[in-house]
């Protein structure tokens, strides 16, 4: 289901003509648990694709929010803490590489909204939306710790996106908060019941499908969800969709190229109630 | 801790610092025992627009290591704007001692309030640990050596 | 003739002494050139601390004197003091920061201790080519400027005026009184704001010393101590404040009713309106913005009604110069704008508001005269009060606002007062520090309102369970239970902190004065000059400085007041001479200096082809010193010479 | 009255300031009566054999032209030092270290390798650079040592007196011989042959709003003869220059170089140049000055031109 993260991004990316350029030689962001063992080695990780992108001259842009978290910590680790500075610049003098601080870490939803723009993205709309009731989800990790990209407790800018691409964003206060993550591993029951809460209160405000902008929430919500019927004696079956899937389909790409239809919950009743296309 | 002070290069940097913002942050830091290297020998001038770049050129050539220039943040000079003049001589000057081989680590313009005793601190030891990293500048005897 | 230097090293108890080997240091400074002697003390700023430098001036000739101590911000003014009384021109003196920029920010103590040496030396080294000075005196024009009328500008102002000097009081707003009259009752006493405050202000509309200037701001305000101008905008109010007797006849005939700011929009104004009817002036002002006449072009209503003929819409803004000889910065707070926390759903969620908005609904005569009521018309039945909303927080501000802990449980009690509701508290720390206020917060504790210790996490509309149905539910961690509650209440009151004004940088910028880290104005020091700034002859009081309760903010305007005072009657002032001179002979008049000036004092003498520097408008800045290619412009105690000799001093270490 | 013994020498420079004397023409002539020319191998075959051979403080006054770059400058300077009552540096080189003074932003190493090996022209295959040495059929042959860093004068040996300009200029020229004929000397350390204030104190040119707009160079624009060149953008030494040349680059619609050397009250020339042109920038914002400062290509060709040796920071790092 992650493929079909990567493909619609990459359709949308080219309908926008967004320059996407795989970075040379990535590697692992050193996110969540590397973080939690060994901190400056997770740091390296992260400074290691900075110091490619910096060479390369190139800004990153990703989609995952831990990625993004984790890149740009060590961006502010670095241009305020000098002995970091120090202690890592050693360490990427070992693989040959060195790295100046100048490279910018970029979520693509931030890209699409801010550089891109409301009058780019409906330009390039082909197919209606109209009435699709989404939840905007963000996660945790998007603003937070942050808020470079938007309020850090009560975001909006998926909001706004959905609004370009036509659909009808409902009210939707549990929005950033925590899907279970990787509870889901260690401590099924509270991760369970923080999932049920996001979709109760999805369902309670009209919305049809959620719109996700990272795998792993992505993964909890569509995963779990017979297991949270399973403990809570409800019945959901609500379709989650990234926000790149939703824009794929209004900028014409068809289902199959957007990974439409892999999902565990069909999503297909929902969208044929709203796709037209514009003639 | 014992330190050894034979082991490590104690940079020798010159600070101008306005008498308004950046002098008074950093008797705030001290008034605050914050505890920064004490490698910056400040010179209390009434603002940072009296800074001849002619002094930072001296410095330099007279065997400092680093320079650092410190004032009030640009808006907030108690004369309106000698800030700005600083500013201005800065760049250019910035410009000519990268043609002189200067490390640009070595001399910063920086902007410290009256309350950021911190920042001040933070700025200090920032720039200590860089001038460190690159080592003695020691322009004068070294003039002698390669002439 | 070579100079005689004394050299005086304090340890200031063991603030220097405890890491600077103070003797070391004297031992170091006796080596160097010129110095005649060295000695260390362990208060060099005690009496028998500066008789040691007096005696030594007169037995051992010195010429010049260096003591190394704290920085020149302390104690510079003492040791000046001293020299001259010795017969030595205070400016042969140099002083050496060995305690704020040296043993305070290591504990290493050779490094520290070699550190002072540097120092020391610099100022030996400088101290050489310092000249004897003359300071010059100006006499204090004792008009006075305040400006913001709140409590604290009110009680300057009343202070100052019934001692017989003329005061201007300028206040944005179209009436004094600041926020403590949009206040309900008081803590701790819960005695009635407006009873307390009208009194004061109706003071100020009459007294034969102050001149209010209200519906206007200070654009402009230059000189130096003694000697300012001011200059003032007055905003046109389109009505003549010497014609109008403020009946009141145009409010009520005005067709249109737009949101009140005083009531926080919870209540209903005209176009042309006081904001509450006991305003000084009680001149009412046309709202330019929503007017008919102004918007649309017809109206007139209120001309036609006023029996003074008082409605003039063709006022213009105008400018006014005041010449006084210092100023009150008495510029108040703002309130923290609770829609920033998002969580918590202020302009979200109907039934939040902030405790100003209480204020205003608990008034009698507030929009809901007095009744605290929900924005379905119906009184809650639980009600939470959330503490520092704003403050405490490193998102937001760092410190503490000081009062919301009071008057959140002077809210508390007015809930428990007028409705059936059950109160929650939610706070961090407790804080009842003034006088009866611990009392106050016991009294409470009897009230049956409900405490709970935890900082509240949001406020939510998103039931869990049937009980939080059409409730807000305020989540947050008991720490003292140790568990996270949901508590499910009616209306949520947002104790907001206090902040800095949202013009606050403009206004620092007018008037040349420094802000602390938390964006209020930085006073010169915090304990033993909290209402002085930098700038001599500008002073400020009340919460422009810092969040503050009203008796303290009446204590700072009346502290104040007594500083202008002693000012005003010291009658004249000196100046720091430390102003720049052209040396003539070397001017080439390439007229690089004379745009450089932000006092204008540079002008150029065609006749004789060069610059020219009128002294009174200097203030020593040194820009056009650094500036002029000729080296022809010096700075009084900061020559060339003399910066030279300090960076070559601490180069040569 | 006997004739005071004068002796004039070339070192580091390019002959101008030989042609300066040159230059007096006819009063050339009146100045070769008042004198005994005892040195001058500009003009007349002297051997430096000839200078070792005289006494010491035999020379009245010697006039040394050119800076130190090498070993023979050296050797020169000294030997007319001990030879002469009074030396004087002659003409922005021997004062200021002048244009072979920015050799000072390299070193000897680049200086060969541009002339001997990189250069399109050179024909070097053998790689072939300069030694002090060299061993031939003959014997050992020998030139002098070319030195790192260029010097003034007087940072060789004792000066007592200065003339700037490149050249100094012919009417300043007969003034200070006449000094050193007629008497009339300042104290030691003395500029002669200049005036104490800037080159704009004697320009002609309208100053009026010091405010710098643009940076241009001379070839970029066409220059308002009657304005000052600063205020047209072009960067023109004269505020801190010394006067006495008479404005003639000016005259000629060229800004001032420099030539004459700093001010009395100034330690560095291109310091001082630098703070006054910067500082009346017309830019408030960081992004403004930025490109202003951008548009000042070669700060320390401009601002030491002719000064380099003789500025506080001498070269480039050594």
């Amino acid at each position: 289901m992650n493929r079909a993260y990567d493909k619609s991004a990459r359709l949308v990316c080219g309908a926008l003509d967004i320059d996407l350029a795989e970075l040379n030689d990535w590697n692992c962001c050193g996110a969540s648990a590397y973080m939690a063992i060994h901190e400056l080695r997770a740091h390296l990780l992260s400074a290691r694709n900075l110091a490619i992108a910096e060479k390369e001259k190139k800004d990153l842009v990703v989609v995952c929010p831990a990625c993004l978290t984790t890149l740009t910590k060590t961006n502010h680790y670095l241009a305020e803490d000098s002995r970091f500075k120090r202690t890592i610049g050693a360490g990427l003098k070992a693989a040959n590489l060195q790295y100046w601080g100048s490279v910018k870490v970029r979520h693509l939803l931030d890209v699409i909204v801010k550089d891109i723009g409301e009058s780019e993205v409906k330009a390039r709309i082909k197919r209606k939306l109209t009435g699709l009731k989404v939840a905007p989800y963000y996660g945790c990790q998007l603003t937070r710790p942050f808020g470079e990209i938007d309020d850090k407790e009560f975001p909006t800018i998926l909001d706004t996106l959905l609004k370009w691409i036509g659909t009808e964003p409902v009210n939707f206060p549990l929005k950033a908060k925590c899907c279970g993550g990787l509870l889901m591993m260690t401590n099924e029951d509270v991760a369970l019941g923080l999932n049920r809460n996001l979709l109760d209160c999805a369902q309670q405000n009209g919305a049809e499908c959620i719109a996700t902008i990272c795998p792993l929430c992505h993964m909890n919500i569509e995963t779990y969800q017979g297991d949270v019927n399973k403990m809570f004696g409800t019945n959901f079956r609500i379709p989650a969709l990234y926000f790149t899937q939703l824009m794929g389909l209004a900028f014409g790409f068809s289902r199959k190229e957007l990974g439409i239809n892999e999902e565990l919950i069909q999503s297909q009743g929902v969208l044929e109630k709203h796709l037209e296309v514009i003639r | 801790m014992v330190i050894d002070l034979t082991e490590r290069f104690e940079p020798k940097i010159v600070g101008f610092l306005c008498k308004w913002c950046a002098y008074t942050g950093a008797d705030l830091a001290g008034t605050s025992r914050i505890k920064y290297p004490p490698n910056v020998n400040a010179i209390r001038v009434n603002c940072s627009g009296r800074v001849d770049p002619t002094l930072v050129l001296k410095a330099l050539s007279a065997g400092a290591d680093g320079v650092l220039i410190a004032g009030c943040h640009p808006g907030d000079c108690h004369y309106t704007n000698g800030n700005v003049k600083t500013i201005r001589r800065f760049k250019v000057l910035q410009k000519m001692l990268d043609q002189f081989g200067i490390e640009r680590e070595r001399v910063r313009l920086e902007w410290v309030s009256a309350s950021e005793g911190e920042r001040y601190a933070r700025i200090v030891e920032n720039m200590t640990e860089e001038i460190r990293a690159l080592g003695s500048l020691n322009w004068k005897a070294k003039l002698e050596v390669v002439a | 003739m070579a100079e005689k230097i004394g050299v005086y090293i304090c340890h200031c108890g063991t603030n220097i002494g405890k890491t600077v080997d103070c003797k070391a240091v004297a031992e170091y400074a006796r080596l160097l050139p010129n110095v005649v002697v060295a000695r260390d003390y362990q208060y060099m700023c005690s009496d028998p601390g500066q008789e040691m430098i007096k005696n030594d001036i007169r037995e051992l000739g010195l010429t010049r004197v260096v003591v190394a101590s704290c920085s020149p911000l302390m104690h510079e003014p003492t040791f000046r003091r001293a020299v001259e009384s010795a017969g030595l021109n205070p400016f042969l003196f140099q002083m050496a920061n060995i305690r704020e920029q040296c043993s305070w920010i290591t504990e290493n103590r050779e490094l520290a201790t070699a550190r002072a040496k540097v120092i020391v030396s610099a100022a030996v080294m400088r101290v050489n080519f310092n000249e004897p000075l003359q300071v010059q005196k100006v006499p204090v024009n004792p008009n006075v400027l305040i400006v913001g009328g709140g409590i604290t500008g009110i009680e300057a102002a009343l202070q100052i005026a019934d001692s017989g000097k003329k005061v201007y009081l300028v206040e944005k707003e179209p009436t004094i009184g600041g926020y403590m009259a949009r206040f309900d009752k008081t803590f701790p006493t819960l005695d009635c704001a407006a009873c307390i405050l009208t009194p004061k202000m109706v003071s100020v509309g009459q007294h034969p010393n102050i001149e209010l200037l209200s519906y206007s701001d200070v654009t402009d305000f230059s000189g130096y101590v003694g000697n300012f101008t001011a200059r003032i905008r007055r905003r046109p109010r389109y009505v003549d404040e010497d014609k109008c007797t403020g009946c009141g006849q145009c409010e009520q005939k005005c067709p249109l009713s737009v949101p009140s700011e005083f009531e926080c929009d919870l209540g209903k104004r005209k176009a042309i309106y006081r904001p509450f009817p006991q305003a000084v002036p009680s001149t009412p002002v046309i709202d330019r913005e929503h007017c008919l006449y102004f918007t649309k072009g017809v109206c007139k209503v209120c001309q036609k009604f006023c029996p003074r003929g008082a409605i003039d819409f063709e006022q213009e803004e105008k400018y006014v110069d005041v010449q006084v000889g210092s100023a009150i910065l008495a510029t108040g707070f703002d309130l923290f704008d609770a829609s920033r926390i998002k969580e918590y759903g202020y302009g979200r969620l109907p039934n939040v508001i902030t405790s100003l908005e209480f204020e205003r609904l608990t008034h009698a005569s507030g929009p809901t005269a007095g009744k605290i009521l929900l924005k379905n018309g119906k009184p809650p039945e639980s009600v939470a009060i959330v503490h520092c909303v704003g403050s405490r927080d490193l998102n937001y501000n760092e410190y503490c606002s000081r009062v919301c802990c009071m008057y959140s449980l002077k809210t508390a009690h007015l809930v428990h007062e007028k409705t059936e509701a059950k109160v929650y508290e939610f706070y961090i720390d407790m804080r009842a520090f003034g006088k009866g206020y611990e009392e106050f917060y016991k009294r409470l504790l009897h009230e049956d309102v409900t405490f709970i210790r935890g900082r509240v996490a949001e406020i939510a509309d998103v039931p869990q369970n049937p009980s939080e149905k059409g409730k807000l539910i305020v989540v947050a961690e008991d720490t003292l239970l140790g568990i996270v509650r949901r508590v499910p209440v009616d209306l949520a009151v947002l104790s907001v902190g206090l902040e800095p004004r949202r013009d606050v940088v403009q206004v620092a910028h007018t008037f040349r004065i420094s802000r602390s880290k938390d964006g209020f104005f930085l006073e010169k020091h915090p304990k033993l000059a909290p209402v002085s700034t930098a700038g001599d002859g500008i002073f400020i009081a009340g919460s422009c400085q810092g969040p503050k309760d009203i008796p303290d903010s009446v204590a700072q305007g009346a502290a104040a007041a007594a500083n202008v005072l002693s000012l005003v009657d010291r009658k004249e002032v000196e100046l720091e001479p430390t102003i720049a001179l052209i040396q003539e002979e070397s001017c080439s008049g390439c007229k690089i200096c004379i745009g450089l000036c932000p006092y204008n004092a540079i002008s150029f003498d065609e006749t004789g082809n060069r610059a020219v520097i009128a002294a009174a408008l200097c203030k020593g800045c040194g820009v056009c010193v650094a500036a002029c290619p000729s080296g022809a412009i010096e700075q009084q105690n900061f020559t060339g010479p003399q910066l030279l000799a300090e960076v070559e001093a601490i180069c040569a270490q | 009255m006997t004739k005071p013994k004068v002796a004039f020498n070339w070192a580091s420079s390019c002959g101008g300031c030989d042609i300066a004397i040159f230059e007096l023409g006819t009063k050339l002539v009146d100045v070769a009566n008042k004198i005994d020319i005892v040195f001058w191998p500009a003009v007349f075959d002297y051997k430096y054999s000839d200078l070792e051979a005289m006494p010491d403080k035999s020379i009245d006054v010697a006039f040394f032209n050119g800076a130190i770059q090498n070993s023979e400058n050296e050797h020169v300077a000294k030997l007319l030092r001990a030879k002469s009552k009074m030396l004087v540096a002659f003409g922005a080189c021997a004062y200021c270290g002048g244009i072979p003074a920015l050799a000072n932003t390299t070193n000897r190493d680049q200086i060969f390798a541009s002339s001997y090996l990189e250069t399109p022209t050179t024909d070097n295959v053998e790689k072939v650079l300069p030694q002090t040495k060299v061993q031939v059929e003959e014997g050992e042959l020998t030139i002098p040592e070319f030195y790192n860093t260029v010097k003034t004068l007087d940072q060789t040996v004792d000066v007592d007196y200065y003339v700037p300009g490149c050249p100094p200029v012919g009417e300043q020229v007969s003034k200070v011989i006449n000094q050193f004929v007629e008497g009339g000397l300042p104290p030691k350390g003395a500029v002669l042959g200049a005036s104490e204030k800037s080159l704009c104190h004697e320009c002609k040119r309208v100053k009026t709003d010091r405010k710098i707009t643009k940076i241009v160079r001379t070839y970029q624009t066409i220059q308002d003869p009657e304005k000052c060149l600063l205020e047209q953008g072009i960067i023109c030494m004269g505020p801190a220059t010394r006067g006495g040349c008479g404005s003639i680059c000016l005259d000629a619609n060229m800004p001032c170089r420099g030539c004459y050397g700093p001010l009395p009250n100034v330690i560095d020339q291109g310091g001082k140049m630098l703070s006054a042109l910067s500082s009346v920038f017309d830019a408030d914002t960081e992004e403004d000055i930025q490109k202003l400062a951008d548009s000042v290509v070669d700060p320390i060709g401009t601002f030491y031109r002719f000064s380099l040796a003789r500025s506080l920071m001498r070269r480039t790092k050594p």
